[in-house]
């Protein structure tokens, strides 16, 4: 794990100082031969009671922080870990091969699965070439692309989701990013095979959306689902950017808060520090948590996998009804 | 344009509907049009439509206005009155903002839908309000169009759906966030069951509306002019954007790119409509 | 009609001089009031004579200028002079408006249509606005969404064919025009609603058959169909583009061929002289056979007309069966 | 690549396969790159799969050592050879011409299609073989890329076309035109039946049969630097095309612009056909 301090959150220091401290001990031990054990088992315990204490205690936008921590794992980084084998496919058959969304098949456990999901760049040079993250019009026509042919196959299809936001250059709109996510949402709701949203990182608005009408929705715990982000909240209701920590608050972004709101079926717990501290864990959890989906789902035909997304998201919102008083004049 | 009772019922509801439509007037004489600052009498404004006679602006209509100048006089039937705004997160000052604009605009949420004739064929229709909030999309509104469309289905009728939007409702979070997936999927229930959906986009229509039901229609109309586009204007204006064309997120710019059918001018809409309601229905009708 | 030599055939030429010669003694008789009807009715005669003559004796090459005459009359012209009543809608969705492929819904007698079809430019700029006929992707795009739109509706549409080729150009191939005929071949033979084809004037190779898959197949009378221009053809196969009038010949590209070669279903009559020196009566003559065959397709069902399509065209092409001998070693 | 009768039957066909495969050998023992000028042992071209061991370069190939290279071993067995060119348009040396290519390749036409196995799985397939005439497309071409395709639906299997062509078969005219409609008209019916349908694109895939049934696989592979575009070499050249990028119509340049799922190199080939046919085929057999 490399230690460059742009990787790092402030929250982060205090632990990564005391694992710097630790290995610098480890070191000297092996080095000297001094039997310094007793320190180390001490130093490791104050850092584990150290990160249970801090991230007990996380604010929305700290779990903002952490759902783009440069250090996450990305869609693909789930891929390799989840599934047996897989397979990159490309394109969309119109324009272009968006590389912010990316798909395939593959097989976990013994499921032949389709999978979709937006994936983030790495470095600087990685993080161009996958724009961030921000699918364009060709990344959503892909994705449903791919998404038919699970259909046309009767194949289930597993949407990672990763993104800031879509794309909204002068290309992404001239080459219509908003039909583009509507049209998912509209043939998402008739897919008559399982469909598993899995939110990664970012559940950013229409963009991750695009992507997200599934049969069952689950979250990793650390990740954030909201329809705008805190510093576009707080920039656009407050006047100020800076009061995006209370913005986080009010748009109730967290992976708990989906749940009480009825919007995620499941949240997938991370290792303690986050997803980042250990991809192995966590993509083993995840990987479990979709096998089990997957299996209750398949005891639904297709059309009442259809009619069962349909309903779950026809049921979303929140409203009041007036009695209505009779009014007969 | 008479306020004369001509609506279905005469509820609660209807007696809102008369006083906005006399709100609807600005006050005094005349208004200034925004584009070319021509002064434009009131009444001449009104029998025009609301369009600018000299630059062909077309002004914002308030959803009943533009009821009363599209469907058959008398025929609005309003349904969805008894759904009210929740603040399902608690978000701060919403309740404050939220009556703030019952109190402006006369209505109780930002999208209006019922039953309704236009040259003589029933169909359904929604409207959306800009004058609340900004036509945001919340709970309520989400829910109001999926009602209408399944009002649509349920009766066989057409739909048609004047849009407006600034956007997802922010004080309702993730939940406004839905409305685009719960809208989009009625939208679907609409195209199995061979009804006409016809998308009437006026200024300015972004962001979640734009990227769900109002770019779904077998027809998507647009008004001369209007502000069409997913990243709404703040965003746009952030985000830096670079070679923008001038003409970039207006009608005439979607257009330009495939993005909708037709642009077409206040004073002909309901003509259109009518061809193209006759081209999608009877035969529907039949069918199913 | 103006006379410029450009818009003039060779063929057409002793015609014209002799219209003008009548025209002119027309003008002196009203100029001078002297009564020269005697060397008019002489001059008719002797013009509808050669009329007859020359148009009776078309080569495969003639007819392919015909069909491409300046003056012939296009999509639009038809579409005003056919239905009641039209509107064109536009847009792929996807990235365009194609200008050179349009479309929309018409009214033709008591039928409730659905049309697109190529459109060719009259003059310079409109033939450049109009990319002299020549689809994109975004343009065959655009014809299989309205065709789509027909079918929702349960309206017959009508495809109205004259293109010299599909758009080749750089970004023509880069926004897959393979894909979209491709695709509109496919969708296009699983229509559940009436598809009647009317090629009226050049129909060029893929780009013509991109909307030319119907349950009826007309053809105007000096209308061309061809898998390659004469002119590539005599490029390619006898290496010299000047024996094109050889390769218009041998490649049977006339509506009569067309007929004979079971391609098309019937030859729509034009005024002698072609559509150009009539439109009005060669529209006529043209709705009236479109109504016909729309009257008689009514009695199928959906499924029956899909049924019909594809076994329409399943059928084309020739070959021989060898007799298989039996082989048992 | 032993030539030892691994063919399910003994016909006149399977000889003629045999044959095939010697005469697939250039003369000779060694043979130049025509990409990077290496002088390849032909020994080690074959055991390569004909792809020059320096540069990458894939040398075409026949389609019967495709076949070779492609399905379990002796599990092909050809279909519809008894279909014999015809000349409906008495087109000028047409006969002369296909004496001439059945004689140089030892092939009645340009297409080869059976049934036969890949890693167990039971499948259709089709291979154009670009010695005839250039894999040109006439009746014959089209009536067997539809009969296999039939095939594949009727008996439940998955199918893979091979593809390659230099355009239309001009000799046979409109007809040959037609072939376009009938070949992509009987992928709806695989469609329908939920059957794979994979493509995999060879140097040249060009005009008719791009824009045909080789762009409608569930999934589309090309081979690496294949030429594959609509417009023929002959067509784009003359058209004088400005800007050209310097990949255009290549294998390279249709991934770029979405229009193929994946290139993949002649020693993958195999293996990833299983993987997609692992996907895409089991079940459906399941539910048919
Ligand atoms: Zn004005
Ligand atoms: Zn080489």
């Amino acid at each position: 794990m490399s230690s460059s301090p742009l990787n790092i959150l402030d929250f982060e220091k205090p632990i990564l100082e005391l694992e710097a401290q630790i290995a610098e001990i480890k070191r000297l031990t092996a080095e000297e031969g001094t039997d310094r054990s007793a320190e180390i088992t001490a130093l490791e315990e104050h850092r584990d009671r150290l990160m249970a204490q801090i991230f007990s205690n996380l604010s929305p936008w700290d779990r903002t922080l952490l759902a783009r921590h440069p250090k996450r794992p990305y869609t693909l980084d789930y891929v390799r870990l989840m599934f047996d084998d897989y397979m990159e496919l490309h394109g969309d058959r119109l324009f272009s091969d968006d590389k912010a969304m990316i798909g395939g098949i593959g097989v976990m456990g013994n499921h032949q699965m389709l999978w979709v999901g937006q994936q983030k760049g790495r470095d600087l040079k990685d993080r161009q070439f996958r724009n961030f993250g921000s699918a364009k019009p060709e990344g959503y026509r892909k994705a449903m692309r791919l998404m038919k042919l699970a259909e046309k196959f009767h194949r289930p299809i597993l949407c990672l989701v990763d993104t800031p936001a879509a794309d909204c250059s002068v290309g992404a709109e001239e080459r219509g990013i908003s039909e583009a996510i509507a049209r998912n949402l509209m043939e998402m709701s008739t897919l008559e095979v399982p469909v598993i949203v899995a939110i990664l990182g970012e559940g950013g608005s229409g963009g991750a959306l695009g992507i997200g009408v599934g049969n069952r929705v689950i979250m990793l715990e650390n990740a954030i689902y909201s329809v705008i982000p805190p510093e576009g909240c707080a920039a656009i209701l407050f006047r100020d950017p800076n009061r995006k920590i209370e913005a986080a608050e009010a748009l109730k972004i967290t992976s708990q808060h989906a749940l009480e709101l009825g919007v995620i079926d499941e949240v997938v717990p991370e290792p303690l520090g986050g997803a980042h501290r250990n991809v192995e864990q966590t993509a083993k959890a995840l990987r479990e948590t979709i096998i089990r989906h997957l299996n209750e789902l398949s005891t639904l035909t297709g059309p009442e996998l259809a009619a069962q997304r349909y309903d779950k998201f026809r049921n979303m919102g929140t409203f009041l009804c007036e009695e209505l008083t009779a009014v007969t004049e | 344009m008479a306020n004369t009772g001509w609506f279905g019922r005469k509820s609660k509801n209807a007696r809102k509907i008369a006083r906005q439509t006399v709100d609807a007037l600005p006050d005094g004489l005349w208004t200034k049009c925004p584009k070319c600052n021509e002064i434009l009498f009131n009444k001449e404004l009104e029998k025009n439509l609301r369009v600018c006679g000299k630059c062909n602006y077309h002004f914002k209509l308030s959803a009943y206005d533009r009821l009363v100048f599209t469907v058959d006089d008398g025929s609005f039937e309003e349904f969805a009155t008894e759904l009210r705004t929740a603040n399902p997160l608690n978000f701060p000052k919403y309740e404050a903002k939220l009556a703030e604009y019952r109190e402006k605009s006369g209505l109780d949420e930002s999208m209006v839908v019922g039953r309704a004739k236009l040259a003589e064929i029933p169909i359904v229709i929604g409207v959306a309000e800009f004058g609340f909030l900004g036509a945001s999309m919340g709970s309520v509104y989400g829910e109001k169009v999926t009602r209408a469309m399944e009002t649509a289905v349920a009766e066989k009728k057409p739909l048609i759906m004047f849009c407006s939007s600034g956007g997802a409702r922010m004080h309702e979070g993730i939940l406004s966030l839905m409305q685009m997936a719960k809208t989009s999927a009625a939208v679907a229930r609409m195209n199995q069951a061979g009804l006409p959906y016809i998308c009437v986009l006026t200024d300015p229509t972004t962001a979640g509306v734009h990227a769900s039901f109002a770019s779904l229609g077998d027809v998507i109309i647009a008004e001369p002019g209007a502000l069409i586009g997913f990243a709404g204007a703040r965003v746009a204006t952030q985000a830096g954007l670079i070679n923008r064309p001038p003409n970039f997120q207006t009608s005439e710019f979607q257009l330009e790119h495939g993005m909708i059918d037709m642009i077409v001018p206040r004073r002909e809409m309901k003509s259109t409509l009518t061809k193209l309601l006759q081209f999608g229905y009877r035969e529907a009708a039949n069918v199913i």
